[in-house]
């Protein structure tokens, strides 16, 4: 699937939900799932800066596509980064790139796309967009 | 019911906020410790200045700049009084602790020499301990730290060990803002000043719930934020001796703060326009009047009483949940409620707490020192104000339960 | 009837305080490059702060926080755009145009040493002499002065002379409080680049009068005081290229300005939370914000040139009094009048005009080096805003002879 | 007279006046009448603090009676300088001291009292009364 399907799949499993609490509950199964990071990655390169929670990102390449695995010590957050790496991981870093990132507003999480915000959500993006660029340059 | 002799629902009604909704759900703000909420009567104060006599003060022959400096100074007496100040030109206004704090710890670089000691306690604000770093760093002197115990009280034993002729300066907040505990902030002075050294007590977190007698206490300097006891933010103050304040270099340069200016010499302005260079908070130093008179009116013992009675009711209810741990379970605490709850991050509490309408701070609070001391990423604080209600913890404890349940 | 597309009685109704009266007469407020007059547009920024969303920045995870964070960041970007600036965190926040000043002054310590000149303009407000001197002090660089001329413009020629490879900083208003002169900001900075100092531009004056493009302009510092600009008081603006920013160690330690703190070592968060130590004056910020709406929503261009007229008017009829002489007759000037009528003390017309319902200010304006040049104790200034008349100047006129006559 | 009987005289005169033109014009006239300071006593340690113009104040006995002379560089100031000095010019230390001031607001400068203001008022009196406190120590 691609990045826009996955989206759309993200979008409407997150529909069927009535309110915030039946949402953050899901979020927090999706948390629990996360494909963990493995121990040796756990470094402060990896660590995503503008967070209350830690949070750290691993990228590496398979064949022509990349693949994310992440942590955080918080659930919540660690729910949020599995949602975006389930709409990002697997897939071409131009694609990555080009992603557009709506999904985020509704699946009713917008209150944590302000810039500000201390769960760092902008930053994940960011993060992984910048992961994506940098392996695109190296897949050149 | 707890037992009081304000009437809450008419204070309530002082504060429009209070009757907000967050997400859909009343708003409880349990967040006082890192900003009160302002009442009618500050806001209509400030507006009553922009309406009537905003003006640059001191100086001015016109009626409006003559209005705004009187009210000004007006301000700077009331709060005199309220801290019972020797001298009005004691009061140093500032644009809050932050600031107050380090206008002294820069004035002190002259005075220190490598091998002087300074201490600061274990449980400091950041605000506490950077400039004094700083400091530290420009002189060669020691910073050195009393050490906590785990009930996050000083250990004062340690504190009168490590007090020598070394020592020139102490520092130490009078309230804890991670833990809520009252230190000992007398004893802490006068053994200080028997070693001769300086003390200078961080009252940020103190001011909005004790009402002290600064001439009574015989400390050095004093500092106190507006915003955390019913004022405006960006302003504060800075009390110091006279003896101190005359003997300390100016902080900054600029208009109000000097006598005589010429290009190849410059002599200062007395005290306390010294330490008061550019356009002050103006408005902002007539609001903190306001509070003043605000809780005065209340009343501190009052206030006080209250706020005991609602920090006793929380910790009863709160320790019923399983796994709930409380950090700083001081003798004397003010109405700060900082914990954890075992296997989960305060910063998934907070946010759940957020979507129930309940506003409480996680992290590290400004104090890291004290998370690494307890080894833990940060807490959940719940501070309490006197327009809270028993309802409102009832809330809380409702709250963190049903975040609980979700989380683990 | 002055020429201007605008509307002059409708915008007076956003000013309350100039509907007030003095001593029994209607006010004509000339005071405004001391402090201007606040809207209810901004007022009512600040009410609805308290009234909804006042809570502690940054961190926060619960919903008042965030909004008043997300409210801070968004006039930090209005300034950013207002000024043309390139990134968002090169706006600092700060408590005005002095701390401003003395944060780069403090700053440049280590950057310096003895032989290092520092060139200084002869027309400079307290503000921007004092913390030079301070600096100059601690460094043992060498404070050298732009001179200026009767006209009250700065001699360009002996500008570019001073200048040489041992000048680290130039520092000069943009426009001068006393005066009214607009310097020629480009030509200064140019100069100074060429030979590789760093300048910064005073411009607490010329921000309510003059849009500046900061990138254009490529100077390497800027200061704004909200209050003179229609925004509230005890906040303002520090601008600089983020090179300089990231190469300036922090002014002040506190909250927010670190990234780690132990009791051994200290690592400082990024831009511009560097420099913004403590809680800020939040309301403020978001005040100053809506104060740069407003004023661009009259557009600056608008503006201006409804003050140049009121200014040639001002200017004609106060020189058809006999005895009277304008200091500050610069060829480019901001809408301020500096006089003083022969025989007369400028606090004399002052104390009669205010009997008359009219401000000014009188003294040495913080800027006693351009009173020394003059040989003079003081003047009378009057400065106009964008809300004052073509009737005022009338009335300022007639009060000036009836003081006159009062007088001599 | 004592000091009291020449406040009254100093309100009595005040009173005549329906306006403050007419208060100011007079304490513009009692302004240039000011018997003048001596120049060799114009120094820093005779000027008064904290007004916007200068105003230097000498203080000398004649007997058991101390004697002011002043000047200012601004001739309102001068002329409120006037009528301080011609209320405790010429009496007795001790009388100085004990003297109320009330008589300022009742002639209409009541604006001038407020501590802040930038002529001084405040200042010279309290300057005034200082030099009545020096001389009684020396009188006894
Ligand atoms: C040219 C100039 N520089 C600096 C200042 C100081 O500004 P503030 O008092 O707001 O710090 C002023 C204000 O009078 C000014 O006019
Ligand atoms: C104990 C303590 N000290 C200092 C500060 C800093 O105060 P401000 O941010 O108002 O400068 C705070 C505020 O959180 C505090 O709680």
């Amino acid at each position: 699937m691609n990045i826009q399907d996955i989206q759309e799949e993200i979008v409407d499993e997150f529909s069927m939900f009535d309110d915030w609490m039946q949402r953050y509950e899901y979020m927090i199964e999706l948390g629990k799932s996360l494909p963990l990071i493995e121990e040796q990655y756990k470094t402060d390169d990896n660590l995503i800066k503008g967070c209350q929670s830690k949070v750290w990102v691993h990228a590496e390449l398979d064949g022509d596509k990349l693949v994310f695995t992440a942590d955080s010590d918080a659930i919540i957050t660690k729910g949020i980064i599995a949602i975006l790496i389930r709409a990002f991981s697997n897939q071409k870093p131009q694609d990555i790139i080009d992603a557009n990132t709506d999904f985020i507003d509704e699946i009713g999480l917008k209150e944590h796309l302000s810039p500000t915000r201390a769960n760092g959500l902008v930053s994940m993006i960011k993060q992984l967009k910048l992961y994506a660029v940098a392996y695109q340059t190296q897949l050149k | 019911m707890l037992e009081t002799s304000l009437d809450i629902q008419t204070i309530r009604k002082d504060f429009p906020i209070l009757a907000r909704t967050v997400h859909g759900q009343p708003l409880v703000y349990l967040d006082n410790a890192a900003t009160s909420q302002t009442p009618n009567q500050v806001v209509n104060v400030i507006v009553d200045y922009y309406h009537r006599y905003n003006a640059n003060i001191h100086r001015g022959v016109h009626t409006l700049s003559q209005e705004a400096t009187d009210a000004y100074e007006v301000a700077r007496q009331k709060i005199q009084k309220h801290f019972n100040i020797g001298k009005s030109h004691e009061v140093i206004f500032t644009s809050g602790t932050t600031h107050s704090i380090n206008l002294v710890a820069t004035g002190f670089t002259s005075f220190l020499k490598k091998g002087d000691e300074v201490l600061v306690s274990a449980m400091e604000h950041h605000s506490n301990i950077v400039p004094w770093q700083m400091l530290c760093e420009r002189t060669g002197a020691t910073l050195k730290v009393i050490p906590m115990n785990m009930e996050g009280e000083l250990v004062m034993e340690k504190y009168h060990n490590l007090l020598s002729e070394k020592t020139k300066l102490v520092f130490c907040n009078h309230v804890s803002n991670a833990l809520g505990t009252v230190n000992p902030i007398e004893e802490i002075i006068e053994g200080a000043h028997k070693v001769g050294a300086a003390v200078l007590i961080d009252g940020a977190q103190a001011a909005a719930h004790i009402k002290s007698d600064l001439q009574a206490l015989d400390v050095d300097f004093y500092t106190v934020s507006a915003h955390k006891m019913c004022g405006p933010t960006g302003v504060g103050i800075l009390y110091g001796k006279e003896a101190w304040l005359n003997k300390l270099p100016p902080y900054q340069g600029g208009g109000e703060m000097i006598a005589e200016v010429t290009f190849e010499k410059t002599t200062y302005a007395d005290l306390p326009h010294k330490f008061e260079a550019g356009t002050p908070n103006i408005c902002g130093g007539i609001a903190f009047g306001a509070a003043l008179d605000y809780m005065n009116q209340l009343g501190f013992d009052a206030i006080a009483q209250y706020e005991d009675e609602l920090l006793q009711y929380a910790t009863e209810r709160l320790l019923s949940i399983e796994g709930l741990k409380i950090y700083g379970t001081a003798k004397h605490k003010t109405s700060v409620i900082s914990f954890n709850i075992e296997g989960v991050h305060p910063y998934d509490i907070g946010t759940i707490l957020d979507k129930l309408g309940i506003a409480v701070r996680t992290g590290h609070h400004c104090a890291q020192p004290i998370m690494d001391f307890y080894k833990i990423p940060g807490t959940v604080r719940a501070s309490f104000s006197f327009y809270n209600t028993k309802e409102e913890v009832d809330k809380l404890v409702e709250g963190v339960k049903r975040a609980k349940n979700m989380l683990l």
